[in-house]
C-alpha cells in the first residue's frame, strides 16, 4: 500500500456515465491481486472529506498503468469525471485482499458474473485466470442495451454472455438466468449490488468468491466502518465480524452473511 | 525538553499529537505505514468489557466538510485487548491513552482497574460521550453529576491518570467540566463528535442504518475551538483538544485555545500520513509565527494564562 | 395549489425557501438583484424595541464550510421599522416574517404586539436564540420553561402567527420544542447557529471582537437534520428548517427531515441570487426523484408521517 | 452590480506575494467610480465559504478588462493566485462607492496617499482624475525597496513620492513623512491600514477622502459584518452607523470614527 499522486493519461465515457480513467504512477507496480481498490482523494479541500473506493480494473505493471472504471454516481464521482489527462490525482493503495487466481487449476472453467460497475474488477481477473490456463466465462448484466461496457474486451478472453434486464441486447433477465443455463463449471467469482450476489450464492453450483461494497471511512481497516458478519467467528483472531476493506473486499461464497 | 515536547499527567510526549481514539484502531493499521514511535501518544478505540459488535452498517456517510459515524463502540472485548492488541504496541515507546466505555459505572469500573494495570498504558480516556449507542455513556457525558460520579469510581481503581472526554451536545459543557475536575479527573479530551444526521434522497431515509451518528472533521473546528477556550478558563486540569485537526495551524490553533495537547481523527482517513506529517511541520510554523516553545503557547488566547 | 407551495400558519408560500432572519436585512439590498416576489416568504433581521448598535468588528470569521458571526442584534429599532422598513415591503406580496429579540419577557411583548399589526407582517419568529448577545435570547433559548413562558406571554399580545426559534447548543433540542409547542407556538425556526470561536495564530486573539460568534453554513447541516428530525417526531407544529442550505437537494432533504419550509441564510453571501436559482431548480429535481408535491415529503424520513 | 464568471487574461506576480490580475467580462463595464470594488469567489465548493473583497485597480471599459492588485495572505489569496490566464473565476461587483472624483476641480492639486495594497484603488482614481485636468501628486508607503509596485505607472500621472519603512528606496519612513512635506493641496484621497488612515487624517491639511476595510459577510449591505460608526448620524436615516460595504469604502475624511 502507497499513498501517491498518480497521473491521468486517460479518461473516456465508455457508456452514459460510465467513465474509464488511466492513472500513471510507481503505485501500479504494488499490485497485488485482482479485485484489490484504490481510495481515491477526488478533491484536495476539505470538501468531499471521505476518499472515493474504486476496485481496480485492469493493470499494466510494466508501463506502471493502473485502469479503472466507474459510474459518476454522486458529488466524488462526478468531480473526478471532470477530470482531465495530465492532472494528478491522490491514491491510496493497492487495498484490500482480492480474487485468489491460484485456486483455478489449469483447463478447469471459472465463471466470472459481474453487474453493473461491479463488472471492472473481474477483467484483471479474467486475464490472470486465462494466463494461468483456465477457461473463463463470464456473465454480464446490465440494466439496458447503453449501459453495456467491456464486452469486446472480455469477449477476447472467452465466452461472454450478456444479459440485460429489459433484454434490449442478450439475453432477457439477470445474470442469475445466465447461470442457471450453465451446467459445468470450478468455481466462480462475483461482483456486484448485494442483491445481485445473493442470488447468485443461492444459484450456483461450485465454490465462489465475493466481492463486497461498503460505505468506507478509512479504507485500510482501522475506524470499522465497513464490516459485515462471518458466518461463523474466525479461527484465528476469534472475530465474529470482517472488515470488507482490509480482510476483504472479497470473501469466499459462504463466508460472510450477505 | 524540546521545543514541541509537552508534558501531561502520565504523558510525556515528544510532540503534542495522538491519533484520536476510533481513528486508529489499536494501531496495527497505520502502524504499517509509519513508525508509530513518531507520534506523541497514541489512543486506541474504544474498549468495553465484554465484545461489542457495534451497529449495522452503513455506519459512515459524508457531509459537508465532515463525516458522520455510527460505529457503535464496536471493539473485541477487554480480554481480547489485553492479551493481543495491548501487547503489540509494546514494541513502541510512545504513551498509549486506552479509550473505555460501558453500560454502567461498573462496567468502566473493570475495564478501568485491569487496562490500567498494564505496564505500557499511560492513562486512560473515559468516553462518556459517545452518541452511537444508547448506553455508550452518552447519557453519562450530558449530565454534570452523573459524569462526576462516574469519574469519581474510576479514579478509586484506575492506576493511571485519567482523562474524561467530554460531549459537545450538552448546553453547559464548562459545568461538566468542573464536575469532573472536582471529581477528580486528571485531564479532559474535547470534543467527541456532534450528533447529526443525513438523509438519502433516494429513500427518503437516513443514511446510516442507526439514523443518527457523530459528527467530526473540519466542519466542527470553531464549536471544539470554542468550548476548548470556554473550559480551560474554568479548570486547572489539562486539556487534549480534538475536532477537526487537518492542518498545521489547527494544532497551533487548539493550543492557543487551552489545549496542551491534541488528536486527530477523521484526517487520517484522508491522509493516512497526517500525523507524521503536521508534527515534520510543526517547528517550521512556529519558526514563522514567532512562537519558541509550544508549551508556552497554551491558553495564550485568554490574555492572563501561561504568557 | 401548485407542486411546490406550502402552506404553514399565516404563511401562503407558493414555494418552500425564504431568505433566513439577519442574512437578508430587510429586503431592500437583494431586492436590487431579483424580484423579490419569486421568494416563498421573506424573514427580515431581528427587531428589538430600541435601536441596537452590535458588537465591535470584526463581526465575521470564516471557518472551514462554514463562518462564523457575531453581529449582535444590530438593528434600527422598533419605531423605525415600522415607519421605514416594513412600508416598503408593502410592494410585494409575499408573506413576511418578523424576527423579534429582547433583553426580557417585556421587550418581546411589546415589538411582537405592535409589528403584528401591520398589516404585511405574516408571522413572528421569536428568536429565543441569538448566541451574540448575553441579553440576546440565548437564556430563554436554553432553558424549556423559560421559553414556554416567552412563548405564552408573546401569544397572548401577537396578532399574527408565532414561530419560535430554538437554539442548537442545548443538551435537549426536543424538551424545549415541546415546552414551546404546549405554550402556544404556532411553528417552530431551526436551527440558529452553533457557537464558536476561531483564533487568529499571528495575534493568539480570537478573531472576533466578541471573541465567540455563532457557526453558520454547510458546515452545520447535519445538526440541523438530526435537530429537525428529532423534533418533528415529537411536536405537531410545522418547522421551518434552516442551517447550511445551499442546493436543491438540501431543501429536500431538509423537509425530508421533517421541515414544512425552509430558510436560507449564509448561502446568500456566496451567491446573492441563491434563492431564486434554487427555486427554480426545484420541479425538475423533484422530477428526477420521482415527487410528486413537496408537501408530500415532509418528514417521510420518520416513515409513518406523511406518506 | 453584477454577479458573473470573468476570464483571467493575465495574471503575474509583481512584488513578492503581490499579484496583479485582469479580468475580462461585461462586468467590468459595470464600473462607477474609482475605489469601487469587486468581491470574489476563489473556490467553488463549500470552502472557502466566503468572498474576498479586492479593489478595482483599473479598468479598461472597451475591452472589459478589470485590473487588481492583491497581496497573498492567507487561504482565499493563495487559491487565487494559483489560477491561471484562462480559468473563470465569479465575480460580485462593482461594489460599494467609490472616490468621488467631481470633487477636483481642474488644475486643482490632489494628493492621493496609498499605504501597500491600499495603493491599488489609486490608481484608476489618478487616470481618472488626470483627465479632468486636476494635478496628482502621490505618495506610496512600502515596508521595504522589493515590495515596490505600480511606482512607474504613477509616475506616468505626475509626481510621486515612495516612502520606505527601512529606507531602502526613496524616502525613509511613513508615507505622512512626506505628506508633511506637501504645503498645499486641495483635496486627498487615501488607502491603507487603519493605523496610516488615522496618522492621514490626522496629518492632513485639506479635506480629504478616505477608504476602509473590514471583514464581509455578504458584500452587498445585508449582513451587518462591516459597520463603522458614524461621527453624527445621517441625517437622512437617522442611521449612527454605516455600512463600508455599500455605504463605503470611502468615507469623506472625519464622517466616520477611525
Ligand atoms: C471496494 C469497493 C470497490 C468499488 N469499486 C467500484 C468500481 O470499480 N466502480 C464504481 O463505479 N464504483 C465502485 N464502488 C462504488 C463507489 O465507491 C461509489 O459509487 C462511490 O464512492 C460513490 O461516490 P460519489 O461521491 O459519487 O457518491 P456520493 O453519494 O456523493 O458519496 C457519498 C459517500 O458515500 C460513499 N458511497 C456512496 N455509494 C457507495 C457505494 N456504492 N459503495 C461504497 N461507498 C459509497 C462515498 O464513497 C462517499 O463517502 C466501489 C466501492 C467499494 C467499497
Ligand atoms: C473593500 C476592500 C477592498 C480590498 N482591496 C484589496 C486590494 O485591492 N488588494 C489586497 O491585497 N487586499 C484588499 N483587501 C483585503 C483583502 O480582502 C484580504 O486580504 C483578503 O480577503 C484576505 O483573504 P485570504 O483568504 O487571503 O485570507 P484569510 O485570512 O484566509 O481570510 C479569512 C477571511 O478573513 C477575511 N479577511 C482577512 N483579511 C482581511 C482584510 N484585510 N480585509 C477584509 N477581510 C479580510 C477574508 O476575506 C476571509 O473572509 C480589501 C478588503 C476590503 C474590505
Ligand atoms: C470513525 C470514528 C470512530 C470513533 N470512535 C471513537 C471511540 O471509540 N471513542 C471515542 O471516545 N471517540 C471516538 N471517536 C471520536 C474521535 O475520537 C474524535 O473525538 C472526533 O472524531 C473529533 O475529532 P476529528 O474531527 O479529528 O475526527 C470516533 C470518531 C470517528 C470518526
Ligand atoms: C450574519 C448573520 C446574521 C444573523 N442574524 C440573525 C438574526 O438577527 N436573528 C436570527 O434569528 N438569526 C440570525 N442568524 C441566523 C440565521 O437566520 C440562520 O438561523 C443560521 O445562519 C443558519 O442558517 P444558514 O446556515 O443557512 O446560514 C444570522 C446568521 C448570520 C450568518
Ligand atoms: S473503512 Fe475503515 S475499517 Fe474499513
Ligand atoms: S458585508 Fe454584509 S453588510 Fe457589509
Amino acid at each position: 500500500m502507497k499513498m501517491e499522486n498518480m497521473t491521468i493519461t486517460a479518461q473516456t465515457e465508455v457508456a452514459p456515465k460510465i467513465y474509464r480513467i488511466v492513472l500513471n504512477g510507481p503505485l501500479a507496480r504494488e499490485l497485488r491481486d485482482p479485485g484489490q481498490f484504490v481510495n481515491i482523494r477526488v478533491g484536495t479541500g476539505i470538501d468531499p472529506t471521505l476518499r472515493r473506493p474504486i476496485s481496480i480494473c485492469d493493470v499494466d505493471l510494466e508501463n506502471e498503468e493502473l485502469t479503472m472504471i466507474y459510474r459518476q454516481e454522486g458529488k466524488g464521482t462526478k468531480l473526478l469525471s471532470e477530470k482531465l489527462v495530465g492532472d494528478e490525482i491522490n491514491i491510496l493503495g493497492p487495498l484490500g485482499q482480492g480474487f485468489p487466481v491460484e485456486v483455478a487449476k489449469k483447463n478447469s472453467t471459472c465463471v466470472l458474473i459481474g453487474g453493473g460497475v461491479g463488472i471492472p474488477p473481474l477483467y484483471y481477473l479474467a486475464k490472470k485466470l486465462v494466463a494461468t490456463g483456465a477457461n473463463v466465462i463470464t456473465i454480464l448484466g446490465f440494466r439496458t442495451e447503453k449501459d453495456i461496457f467491456l464486452e469486446e474486451e472480455f469477449n477476447e478472453l472467452g465466452q461472454v454472455i450478456v444479459t440485460t434486464e429489459d433484454g434490449s441486447k442478450g439475453m432477457k433477465g439477470y445474470v442469475t438466468d445466465a447461470l442457471k443455463s450453465l451446467t459445468s463449471y470450478d468455481v466462480y467469482y462475483t461482483c456486484g449490488p448485494k442483491p445481485m450476489l445473493r442470488a447468485v450464492e443461492i444459484t450456483a453450483q461450485s465454490p465462489g468468491y465475493i466481492s463486497l461494497e461498503e460505505r468506507m471511512g478509512c479504507g485500510v481497516g482501522a475506524c470499522l466502518a465497513c464490516v459485515c458478519d462471518l458466518t461463523k467467528p474466525n479461527e484465528e483472531t476469534g472475530k465474529g465480524y470482517a472488515k470488507i476493506c482490509s480482510d476483504g473486499p472479497v470473501f469466499l461464497a459462504g463466508e460472510v452473511i450477505l | 525538553m524540546s521545543r514541541i515536547a509537552v508534558n501531561l499527567p502520565g504523558l510525556t510526549m515528544k510532540n503534542p499529537v495522538m491519533p484520536a481514539s476510533g481513528c486508529f484502531a489499536f494501531g496495527q493499521e497505520y502502524g504499517k505505514l509509519y513508525d508509530l514511535n513518531r507520534l506523541g501518544a497514541i489512543c486506541v478505540k474504544a474498549v468495553t468489557v465484554e465484545e461489542r459488535r457495534g451497529n449495522p452498517t452503513p455506519r459512515v456517510a459524508e457531509t459537508p466538510g465532515g463525516m458522520l459515524n455510527a460505529i457503535g463502540l464496536q471493539n473485541p472485548g477487554l480480554e481480547h485487548v489485553l492479551e493481543h492488541e495491548l501487547p503489540w504496541l509494546e514494541k513502541y515507546d510512545t504513551p498509549i491513552v486506552v479509550n473505555i466505555a460501558g453500560y454502567q459505572v461498573e462496567d468502566y469500573m473493570e475495564v478501568a482497574k485491569e487496562i490500567s494495570k498494564v505496564s505500557n498504558v499511560n492513562a486512560i480516556e473515559l468516553n462518556i460521550s459517545c452518541p452511537n449507542v444508547k448506553e455508550g455513556g452518552i447519557t453519562f457525558g450530558t449530565d454534570a453529576s452523573t459524569a462526576a460520579h462516574l469519574t469519581e469510581k474510576v479514579k478509586t481503581v484506575s492506576e493511571v491518570p485519567v482523562y474524561v472526554k467530554l460531549s459537545p451536545n450538552v448546553t453547559d459543557i464548562v459545568e461538566i467540566a468542573k464536575a469532573v475536575e472536582q471529581a477528580g479527573a486528571d485531564g479532559l479530551s474535547m470534543i467527541n463528535t456532534l450528533l447529526g444526521m443525513r438523509i438519502d434522497l433516494k429513500t427518503g431515509q437516513p443514511i446510516l442504518a442507526n439514523r443518527t451518528g457523530g459528527l467530526s472533521g473540519a466542519a466542527i473546528k470553531p464549536v471544539a475551538i470554542r468550548m476548548i477556550h470556554d473550559v480551560s478558563q474554568q479548570v486547572d486540569i489539562p486539556i487534549i483538544g480534538m475536532g477537526g485537526i487537518y492542518e498545521v495551524d489547527d494544532i497551533l490553533e487548539f493550543m492557543m485555545a487551552g489545549a496542551s495537547a491534541v488528536a486527530v481523527g477523521t484526517a487520517n482517513f484522508i491522509d493516512p500520513f497526517v500525523c507524521p506529517t503536521l508534527i515534520d511541520q510543526l517547528e517550521e510554523r512556529m519558526d514563522e509565527l514567532g512562537i519558541d516553545k509550544l508549551s508556552s503557547i497554551v491558553g495564550r488566547s485568554s490574555l492572563c494564562n501561561n504568557l
